[in-house]
């Protein structure tokens, strides 16, 4: 689905050029769930923004579907962190997450129906009406998910999207994404720095490297594909996981070589 | 044909016989001539319409006359000189207005406060003195009256104010003496205040003060609607200071001059010729006041 | 509604207050330019005709709306097209500056070479003092675009006219609204200024005739006129603001109550 | 280094540009009001002499400052004030609003019953013109003080003058900025307009003398030292601006790079 | 040292009637470090702010060392949620932590060494002259967190101060907070929705109910006081209080009664 092939972002600009991601390569395949955890800094959301034909990459390509990447593809839907950035504060719910629909070119009619399909797969169809800053940031993050959805894209790319919400709604929403993936058979790359999370939600989790980035180890997460939060993250392979993953990251910081 | 339906956009075009000039004027008592010669049917006599548009001084209707916006504007002698010395392609057509030549009976004098100690325009060295226009007609005469008093002019301090804010400042002290023409002498002598000297009959006895110009490229290609013009124009000046009282009554059409205060002022001569003796007079007066980059040329301004 | 009520004793308490002591102050007053508040308040009536109104006011009001649209219209427009280009931006900042230090009244004679001494003339000169709010103000607006916004847009394929209609105008509004206030006043100042140059009928030529003809307390009503005129127009405007940009002030407002 | 030249050139572009076009436009312009640019650039140094700069532009530049300087104290205060507490705002605002409207110049009269004709009246003109967008400004930069930063300071024991110094004028001293710059501008307007009414010396009285003396190229390189006028103090203005409000501009920066 | 008896706080305004605190009761012992949790929206920060002196309870007391508070008492310093809101941005780092120090009175010598003292606390000496803005999050909180020990308080209240950094300096600053409390002996209370980080971090959990809030019960942390990320988040004890929390939360959430 996904082809990642010796990916390489430098950034240049005032003097100063960066090395964000050095040589990954990875692939994602048909209807997977996988995370990228990676340190601070260690240029994840640059790795999806090159994914998402955002970004143009300095070296190698990413495919989708066998074809080559080069700007946003209409297949592929993006969610940023930023909740409050990424919704359009002058444009009710509803609006919002019609406006690439009628950018599509869809109907009304359709356009009316994916909507509501979608604020109601995130709970949220009394929302259409109302402005996003009415709403509580978890609210406004499945706003945007719900607009990812209504797209109906193929592959999703969620970048820390819920870095910015508290504990609780952090549950709720994993939760939630979880379902509409097991639901809907979307292809999802999920970007955290919490570790946690990456091994609650994902089946396969990548960790890199600190920058210049590569991929340092890639994980399969063998807990049953039914999850919740009481009785998951207390399950002593969730640790082991957890503990795992932890160690990869402490160690991806100070630099040591993956065993 | 009196018909005033089309051409009312494209100003001097001819319809039916009649063509419509538009005429740059300042809304004062002066030009009351040329309304009433509109009403009296001076003008449609002549096969002319005219179309007023008032602007706040001669400075904004000469580029108007220059540019072709209007067709005739009204000037006084002094601007009109200067323009010419700077080859601002002006021509004067017909006369406007004339002091009385009367000492202190004019329609412009030098005045002062009541309890104000001045009392030749000789006193005036050293004193702040309000004229409407700095390096214009007024100045240019303010200065004859100090120096035909004995004085020297450059000894008197000039700020420029407008005419309606001299009344007041007067008043309060905050100029000495203030050159004012009617309205406002009507309103500084109502308050008590005094009139030293004419300045403009101390320049020339029945001094031209203003005349009505078109632009030279006008002139030269409309020299039959120039003439009707200058014709027209000389029967409303003659009718004007033939009826003092018709004049002050048109004069309330266009200005807000409450009647209280028209029926005391001194209307100026309306003479249907301009004297080139006194405007030669001012002439050398402003040259001396270095009004002008170059000599003006009068045979060339003049009608 | 006891709430409205209070509100509106507040705001007319001041107004009051102050006409009050107007009044008294000026009630012996034989100073011609400081007449009693009551001769001004008598000629009011006398003066503002409904054909003074409709000679006078009204084609003040219509050079000021032309003048005003076009400001807008041009100021938005050329507005968007810097902001938008970092390159423009820097070629035309210092002739803007240069060109907005020059005062529109000093420009007049130039003005009238162009368009006349008619109404072109004074819709252009409050047009050249208008146009520079609403210019360097809707610069800034596009330029603050959100990036995260706009790398939405991008992603879902929104560009050309509909990015323009539905993120770029929409995320400048707040300052466009900002800059098209500011030229209101300007609009208001040069309004009054042109028509002293050369007119034959006008709020501003009315004002000044009465000046120049002495007639003081109609100077006066004139000058109330004004205020009026202008504090008219200011709520007006408020309330047009207040429908464009209820998204904004609502956004302003839960920003403050919460993190 | 190569960048600064590079923005050199890109500033310097446009004006060469222009001034290129004029030259060759007005080459054989035999209007008198249109002349030569030729003619201008040649009539500049005989009318810009050291004597005039001294006699005209200095006495104009002193009440420039005066009058900006008094309306930036007052503003300020009073902006300060009626910000500061809501019921004054309240009570304030419509007349306000009133004043706002009324121009200066049609003012004059009235202002010289009070400051005469001499220098006073005109910094009272310009003081009074500008006082308006720094006083409006200010309010609204007062009234958004953050309410966390507000709690903050409460919470320390920071109170009375300190919270004035340390938080109120600090926080919102972006919009009083925005407000000085747009007095700026009005009151280089305003400077011009005063010195129309009574004045004997002043860069706008030499201008308005040169037009009524037809010295048309003389009256154009009036224009001409105006627009450079208020081009440099627009650039000096700048400079303040990049040192006070440095941390501002570092702010929405990083507000802008990052969530 | 630390009594809420019987607190009660109800706002008004524009009608509504919000009852947050309906009737808490506990006490916080000297040097004690008390984590508070309770559903979104149930009152934690209105309770904080009636300890902190920063709202007037409408009924019940707070009692600090045995006297009432009815403002901000010297004795106390407290820690924002909003790092980003509760640092002044328009003063370097060392300014904002020695700003309430000044309000105090100190010397300058004095003050120069508290302020040393506390941000070589937090890891952050080189960041003197920085501004906050040029910190990442967790840096501008741990700021937050040296201007609060700098100003020498007994009692330190910390309003969810780790909600918005992300999740790796979330653990690192939730150690230092463990560590601060062990070195200075400062009596922390501590306010989260975060379940974990509410039993890793404190000695005693204190449950709220949903709102209208009541203390729902209050648990004692029988953890080693010697705690690690790594260790103590999969020792078994620590999953079971954690289980036991979620529960009581959730019973909460659905305002069952607890047993
Ligand atoms: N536009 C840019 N120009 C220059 N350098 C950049 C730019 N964007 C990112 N970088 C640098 O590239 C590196 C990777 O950044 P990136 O934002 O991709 O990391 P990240 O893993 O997403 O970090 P975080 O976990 O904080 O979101 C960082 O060193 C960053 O400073
Ligand atoms: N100034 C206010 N005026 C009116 N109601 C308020 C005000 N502040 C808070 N409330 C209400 O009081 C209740 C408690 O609010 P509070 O902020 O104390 O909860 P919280 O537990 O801190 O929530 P969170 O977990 O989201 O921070 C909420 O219902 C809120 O809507
Ligand atoms: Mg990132
Ligand atoms: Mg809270």
């Amino acid at each position: 689905m996904l082809d990642v092939r010796g990916l390489k972002k430098v950034y240049e600009g005032s003097g100063r050029r960066v090395e964000a991601v050095r040589d990954l390569t990875f692939a994602v395949g048909a209807g997977e769930l996988v995370c990228l955890v990676g340190p601070s800094g260690c240029g994840k959301t640059t790795l999806l923004k090159c994914v998402g034909g955002l970004l143009a990459p300095t070296g190698g390509e990413v495919l989708l579907e066998g074809r080559k990447v080069s700007g946003p593809p209409p297949g592929m839907a993006f969610v940023f962190q930023e909740y409050g950035r990424s919704l359009f504060p002058w444009m009710r719910v509803g609006e919002n997450v019609g406006l690439p629909l009628r950018q599509k070119g869809l109907s009304r009619a359709r356009r009316g129906e994916l909507v509501r399909d979608a604020l109601g797969s995130v709970g949220l169809a009394d929302a259409v009406r109302a402005y996003p800053w009415q709403l509580s940031g978890g609210m406004q993050q499945r706003v945007a998910i719900a607009r990812a959805l209504a797209y109906e894209p193929r592959v999703l790319l969620m970048d820390e999207p819920f870095a910015a919400v508290d504990a609780q709604t952090r549950a709720d929403l994993e939760d939630l994404v979880r379902g509409l993936w097991r639901e809907r058979g979307i292809t999802i790359l999920f970007v955290t720095h919490d570790i946690d999370e990456a091994v609650y939600l994902g089946e396969r989790v990548i960790v890199l490297s600190a920058s210049p980035t590569v991929v340092r180890e890639q994980l399969k997460v063998d807990l049953p594909v039914e999850r919740d939060q009481l009785h998951t993250r207390v399950d002593p392979r969730f640790a082991e996981l957890r503990t795992h993953v932890y160690e990869q990251i402490q160690a991806a910081k100070k630099g040591v070589v993956a065993s | 044909g009196s018909s005033d339906g089309g051409g009312a956009s494209d100003a001097g075009a001819s319809s039916g016989g009649v063509t419509t000039v538009e005429v740059g004027l300042i809304p004062i008592v002066d030009v009351a001539p040329l309304y009433l010669g509109q009403e009296k049917g001076f003008f449609e006599k002549q096969g002319l319409k005219l179309r007023f548009t008032t602007a706040q001084g001669g400075a904004a209707i000469v580029p108007g006359v220059a540019s072709g916006q209007f067709q005739f504007g009204f000037s006084n002698v002094t601007s009109l000189m200067i323009a010419q010395s700077n080859n601002v392609p002006v021509k004067a057509v017909a006369n406007a207005i004339a002091s009385t030549g009367v000492e202190g009976k004019d329609f412009s004098a030098i005045t002062v406060g009541k309890d104000s100690p001045i009392r030749s325009p000789k006193d005036l060295e050293g004193k702040r003195v309000a004229i409407n226009t700095l390096k214009n007609i007024n100045e240019t005469s303010v200065r004859a009256s100090v120096r035909k008093a004995g004085g020297d002019p450059d000894k008197v301090e000039f700020v420029e104010l407008a005419f309606d804010q001299m009344p007041a400042a007067l008043d309060s002290g905050q100029i000495d003496a203030a050159q004012v023409v009617e309205p406002a002498l009507a309103t500084v002598k109502s308050q008590g205040g005094r009139e030293i000297a004419s300045n403009l009959v101390d320049v020339a006895p029945d001094l031209t003060v203003a005349l009505y110009f078109t632009s030279t490229r006008y002139a030269q290609q409309n020299p039959e609607v120039v003439e009707k013009f200058r014709k027209a124009t000389a029967e409303s000046l003659a009718y004007a200071d033939a009826h003092p009282d018709e004049a002050r009554q048109i004069v309330t059409t266009y200005t807000k001059i409450p009647a209280a205060v028209l029926d005391k002022v001194t209307l100026p001569k309306w003479p249907a010729e301009p004297n080139r003796a006194s405007i030669e007079a001012l002439m050398k007066l402003g040259e001396d006041d270095g009004l002008f980059k170059s000599t003006p040329d009068l045979d060339k301004l003049l009608p | 509604m006891r709430r409205a009520l209070l509100r509106l004793v507040f705001a007319v308490a001041l107004p009051a207050l102050l006409v009050t002591v107007w009044w008294v102050a000026s009630a012996g007053s034989t100073d011609v330019y400081w007449p009693p508040l009551r001769t001004i308040v008598e000629a009011f009536p006398d003066v503002w005709t409904a054909e003074r109104l409709r000679g006078d006011v009204l084609p003040s009001a219509l050079r000021l709306a032309g003048g005003y649209a076009l400001a807008a219209v041009v100021g938005v427009a050329l507005g968007t097209a810097i902001g938008s280009y970092r390159r423009v931006r820097a070629v035309c900042e210092p002739v803007l500056e240069f060109l907005r230090a020059v005062p529109p009244p000093v420009l007049v004679p130039v003005i009238m070479l162009f368009a006349g001494i008619g109404d072109t003339m004074k819709v252009t000169v409050i047009a050249a003092g208008c146009v520079w709010p609403v210019l360097l103000n809707t610069v800034e607006g596009v330029r603050a675009v959100d990036p995260v916004m706009a790398e939405t847009a991008r992603s879902y394929g929104i560009t050309g006219a509909a990015r323009l209609r539905n993120l770029v105008l929409r995320s400048a509004s707040p300052q466009i609204f900002a800059g098209l206030r500011q030229a209101l006043s300007i609009g208001i100042i040069l309004m009054v200024i042109s028509e002293m140059f050369a007119a034959s009928n006008g709020l501003g030529f009315t004002i000044v005739q009465f000046q120049r003809g002495f007639a003081i307390p109609d100077m006066w009503t004139g000058i109330l006129v004004l205020g009026l005129l202008g504090f008219l127009l200011s709520v007006v405007f408020q309330w047009v603001e207040r429908r464009v940009l209820g998204w904004y002030h609502g956004l302003r407002a839960s920003a403050r109550r919460s993190p």
